[in-house]
């Protein structure tokens, strides 16, 4: 089965990317664009693993790889 | 012959570029400025090496989208040649100027040291002054310098003479071994259609002197020069 | 309004009797707000409430100190017009909790505090000490901290050229990450902090404030135990692009004279760089809080004047000069405004929506932060062991094999590789030498700089650690044929409230001070980092020395190179063979034990002069201190990096293995061609500097008489792949 | 409004990153995960565009910066 993990800065932590990537959509002529956050999207295949231990599996993975908890919050789906 | 410098927010060999056209040219070249809407006339446009807005997004996506790049384009496409280093090539790949991305290195690290290049295809006005197939040794300084082109396009880079160096040893070897970065086929840098652009990795510009630990990037741009006057 | 219990004042880290001088100089229960300032200006961090003391035994004169300890960063005069600027800083607490981050972030702090005097940086370096290479963490820390000192320098475009690393178990729970940075500035043009000017606009230019780092500040006073993971929230991100935007308005503003005074907010970043203009100018300051930049919603005082928010500054301006500095800003696309004005009121007020949210007077507040006299004791020195009391190892090849591959001496390139070290064109001795040589843009002269400190020397005897740190980066600035001219420290210890550790601290500053003054080699700026410990135990004390050199023809450098078969190698110094602490003993018989290697003064400044010169008269073809390892060590080293070999016929008055890994101090190697060396040799006799020709130059192998021949490609490989390897092995 | 961009890299383009997570949670004893990628996540406010100008508008900020369509696929997500 496959999981989809998507990561995003927690609230507050400064995005220097969202921030420039906000000014030059600003400079593209889309004025109105505002509070632009980048994250990121790790989609991976868990091969073998069963359902019943896949979310636990892919929790251990988040938090000792996949995710930097000092700044990130993270969310897991798993697809089949 | 008159040089321009495209300097953006972030570029930061912009100056390591102006000494070196200077000192093979005899006169310091324009510095233009991201947001200017036109160039000045110019025998050769050198877009310089840094972090171009920082690398957000992808490395050279923001500073290809400034208003100087445009006429940059249109200059290009005009035949004025133009010389793409490290974060420029990334910008001409972004801008359409030159074929292909470049992607994270493989190891995911940024690399910095001189490497061994292998002159693959000639062209008399980038590097007359080198025979095909021998080596030079420039340095690099990057974290995203991993080629990537689909197989039609690699194919035209080989069968159209457009890949000019690649990642090798001193003996000019080419192989896994002396692909630092992951980049396919060990390009390190490429021609467009017309041989009027030049997009590498490497900096020519740092090593220009002896006491800088080599001269072939002198011998680059005094051919470069000679070439365009 | 919150009411101050005494949970909230132990929380700010105040003491009792701390609070009740903050009672006795407000004479009357400060608020939230106020406690917090009160809290990080007399936080160990900002106050140097437990080292100033002994900070001011250092000598910070000479003829060439243009401006010492005190301000943002030090300043020497290096002629034509011309200073350099330079100071080392700690990120210890936050690059073990975040090490991308807070060594990014620590490196993003150096480099304002050099710019904001007016210098543009030219050379970065740091000081790295982590745990033991096997404990469970150090990977992931080496990796994130290289990773992040790379990712803000090498987008700033100031290049990495050099430093120092080592692994210890002292340091498993409490990695040192200490960040220096040097510039150039014209010394006609040098910006203080000072505020002045009753009136003058209070200016905040860089990015906008957020809840960023809120307590950074005390949490880098707190000692760490387990749950300190939990502090993790306050961790700052670094953003290089906006510094290097900031960095370039403020070089472009400086270059008109609209500044009274600039100051970076760093630690405690509004307060303390508020109060200390402020302060340093004998002024008032009112700051109306609602001007200030923020990016996040329904910030309170208590945090904006806390947020350690990265990427910014704070101005004086002279009257009427808003709008030119504002356009520069602006050109940059950075935040620029004007947060309030300099009174004579001698008090910091602070207002939001209407209300004052804080009233404090400066003075007291900043003169009358605590400054105690801690208890110490002196540190019980072991005895020396000298060669004699060491037995010889079966195979001097495999000891040198397995010294070159031991985590003290192997290759550090797996680092300085993740580093631009030739940005800016200058960079005319690579990492990897002695010191790392910058050429002073389009000058014939030339920097050199290097950072150093033996803790495992401090940790046995503070006093002798403390001179030899200062001594050693003498001697690597010596070695490239570089003036020595002055020192930043960075002091890194355990729990000064604990008398031995106390005592490390006092014993290293008076070695320190002892050789400053031996080698007319001041301090001119530094900081100190305490409560490195982890559940009780401290750190080995790391009093770091970053020191810079002057070379007036940039031409005239040596390297550590061999650079011929066939020339004449010499080994200036007298080796006694003192093996206390060292890595032989470490890594062949498993013993951290003995004095360190003890440190004469005079000889160390005869040799050094006598090197120094001899490089200056081009006899000398390469050189080489000898550091950890000690002679055989450093001979290798000058082997790989000139790819060539060495024939060597040793003295016999101490046992070989004394002579080949005893870490003498005041020692180096050089090479000469044979008819120099003669030369060497007579002016050697004349003024009596221990000079001694041991062999020759050759190729492929290093080789004494049938005692030693081993192939120089051998030892490289166990010298560039260990830490290569320990980095690759699965996780 | 908001939208929601995801970029992926197309199939047939290496990707480094997901190379080195696959090989990284090989290494933590996640032995059978497999075929890593990862992508971007772009939230932004589109501020004062309406529901009919949002859809064009974000199809622009896609080609022009947001994604490089010689390597990556993007699709986009308008959420009220
Ligand atoms: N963290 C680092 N960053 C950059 N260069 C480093 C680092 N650690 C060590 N080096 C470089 O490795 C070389 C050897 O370091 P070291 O053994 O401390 O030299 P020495 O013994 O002469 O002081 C020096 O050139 C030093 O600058
Ligand atoms: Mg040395």
């Amino acid at each position: 089965m496959k999981a989809r993990v998507t990561i995003s800065l927690k609230n507050g932590v400064l995005d220097p990317q969202g921030k420039a990537i906000e000014h030059a959509l600003h400079g593209l002529g889309f004025a109105g664009v505002n509070d632009v956050r980048q994250g990121k999207i790790i989609e991976l295949d868990l091969g073998d693993l069963s359902k019943e231990e896949a979310p636990a599996a892919v929790e251990r993975m988040c938090t000792q790889l996949l995710a930097n908890t000092v700044i990130e919050n993270y969310s897991v789906e798993l697809l089949d | 012959m008159k040089a321009t410098v495209i300097v953006f927010p972030g570029s930061n060999c912009d100056r390591d570029l102006k000494v070196a056209i200077e000192q093979s040219m005899g006169t310091a070249p324009d510095m233009v400025w991201h947001a200017d809407t036109d160039l000045p006339d110019t025998d050769l446009i050198a877009i310089p090496g840094g972090f171009s807005f920082g690398d957000y997004l992808r490395c050279g996506a923001i500073a290809g989208n400034s208003p100087i790049m445009r006429e940059v384009v249109k200059k290009a496409a005009a035949g004025t040649p133009v010389l793409a280093i490290c974060n420029g090539f990334q910008v001409a790949t972004e801008t359409g100027m030159l074929p292909g991305a470049l992607l994270r290195n493989a190891n995911q690290k940024f690399i910095c040291r001189d490497v061994d290049l292998k002159v693959i295809s000639q062209n008399e006005r980038f590097v007359g002054a080198f025979e095909q197939g021998q080596t030079v040794r420039f340095p690099v300084a990057h974290h995203d310098g991993n080629y990537f082109a689909d197989d039609e396009t690699l194919k035209r880079l080989d069968g159209e003479g457009m890949i000019a160096f690649k990642y090798a040893d001193e003996d000019g070897t080419v192989n896994e071994g002396t692909n630092i970065n992951g980049s396919v086929d060990n390009i390190a840098g490429i021609y467009n259609e017309n041989g009027n652009i030049l997009g590498l990795m490497p900096h020519p510009e740092r090593l220009i002197s002896d006491q800088l630990g080599g001269t072939d990037g002198k011998i680059f741009f005094d051919n470069l020069v000679n070439s365009l006057s | 309004m919150t009411k101050i219990t005494d949970e909230i004042v132990a929380e700010h880290g105040l003491s009792t009797s701390e609070y009740e001088q903050v009672l006795k100089i407000l004479g009357r229960e400060p608020n939230l707000t106020e406690l917090g300032i009160f809290s990080v200006m007399w936080s160990e961090h900002c106050s140097y409430k437990s080292s100033k003391k002994w900070l001011k035994t250092l000598p910070t004169e000479a003829p060439w100190v243009i401006c010492g300890p005190g301000e943002n960063a030090g300043v020497v005069d290096i002629g034509d017009g011309q200073a350099a600027i330079f100071k080392m800083e700690s990120h210890n607490h936050p690059s073990y909790i975040e090490p991308y981050q807070g060594a990014a972030t620590g490196v993003g702090g150096i480099m304002r505090d050099v710019f904001t005097m007016g210098a543009r940086p030219i050379a970065n370096l740091n000081a790295l000490r982590f745990g033991r290479p096997d404990h469970p963490k150090t990977r992931h820390l080496v990796s994130g901290v290289v990773a992040g000192i790379g990712g803000y320098g090498n987008c700033m475009g100031i290049p990495t050229v050099g430093g120092e690393t080592n692994f210890h178990e002292s340091y498993d729970g409490n990695i040192l990450v200490n960040a220096m940075t040097v510039g150039l500035a014209d010394t006609d043009n040098i910006f203080y902090s000072a505020a002045a000017g009753i009136g003058n606009p209070v200016v905040y230019v860089g990015s906008k404030t957020g809840r960023d780092g809120i307590h950074g500040a005390t949490m880098a006073s707190a000692e760490f135990d387990d749950d300190s993971e939990e502090k993790r929230p306050t961790v700052q991100v670094g953003d290089p692009f906006t510094e290097k935007l900031l960095l370039e308005a403020c070089l472009e503003l400086m270059a008109t004279d609209a500044i009274v005074a600039i100051q970076d907010m760093g630690a405690a970043g509004l307060t303390s760089s508020s109060f200390e203009m402020a302060d340093k100018g004998g002024v008032g300051i009112q700051l109306d809080l609602d001007h200030v930049p923020m990016r996040e919603e329904g910030m309170t005082p208590y945090e904006i004047m806390l947020s350690e928010s990265q990427e910014r500054m704070l101005m004086i301006l002279k009257p009427g000069r808003e709008d030119e500095a504002k356009a520069i800003f602006e050109k940059w696309e950075l935040d620029f405004a004007v947060i309030g004005k300099v009174t004579d009121t001698g008090r910091m007020v602070l207002t939001m929506n209407g209300e004052v949210a804080a009233d404090l007077p400066v003075a007291p507040l900043a003169d009358s932060a605590p400054e105690y006299d801690r208890p110490w004791v002196k540190t019980e020195v072991a005895a020396p062991i000298m060669g004699d009391a060491v037995k010889a190892p079966n195979d001097l090849g495999d000891t040198l094999l397995t010294l070159m591959g031991s985590s003290a001496i192997a290759s550090r390139k797996w680092i300085w590789e993740q580093y631009d070290h030739m940005v800016m064109g200058d960079t005319i001795q690579r990492p990897g030498g002695d010191a790392a040589v910058v050429r002073i843009h389009g000058t014939d002269k030339a920097l050199a700089v290097t950072t150093d400190c033996t803790p495992r020397y401090c940790f046995a005897d503070p006093e002798t650690g403390g001179a030899q740190a200062v001594a050693e980066t003498w001697r690597n600035l010596t070695a490239t044929g570089a003036k020595p001219l002055a020192i930043t420290d960075c002091m890194n210890f355990g729990n000064p409230q604990r008398p031995e550790i106390m005592g490390q601290f006092v014993g290293c500053i008076d070695g320190m001070r002892k050789a400053c003054l031996a080698l007319d080699y001041p301090v001119v700026s530094g900081n100190v980092s305490l409560y490195n410990e982890t559940n009780g135990t401290g750190i080995f004390p790391t009093p770091a020395i970053g020191g810079i050199g002057l070379l007036q023809q940039s031409d005239q450098m040596a390297t550590i190179a061999f650079k011929e078969a066939g020339e004449t190698i010499l080994v200036v110094g007298e080796t006694r063979g003192e093996m206390g602490q060292s890595i032989y003993l470490k890594e062949i018989e498993g013993r951290e034990e003995g004095a360190p290697p003890s440190v004469n003064l005079e000889v160390e400044r005869q040799n050094g002069d006598f090197v120094r010169s001899a490089i200056h008269e081009g006899l000398i073809t390469a050189a080489h201190d000898m550091a950890d390892g000690g002679f055989l060590v450093a001979l290798a080293e000058m082997a790989l990096a000139g790819k060539l070999g060495a024939d060597l016929d040793l003295p016999s008055d101490i046992p070989l293995h004394a002579y080949c890994f005893a870490e003498d101090q005041a020692r180096y190697i050089v090479t000469a061609t044979a008819e120099n060396a003669e030369k060497l040799m007579k002016s050697a006799e004349s003024l009596n500097v221990p000079l001694q020709i041991i062999g020759t130059t050759s190729h492929n192998e290093l080789k004494i008489g049938d005692i030693l021949s081993i192939s120089v490609e051998d030892v490289r490989s166990v010298h560039s792949n260990w830490l290569p390897d320990l980095m690759a092995a699965p996780k």
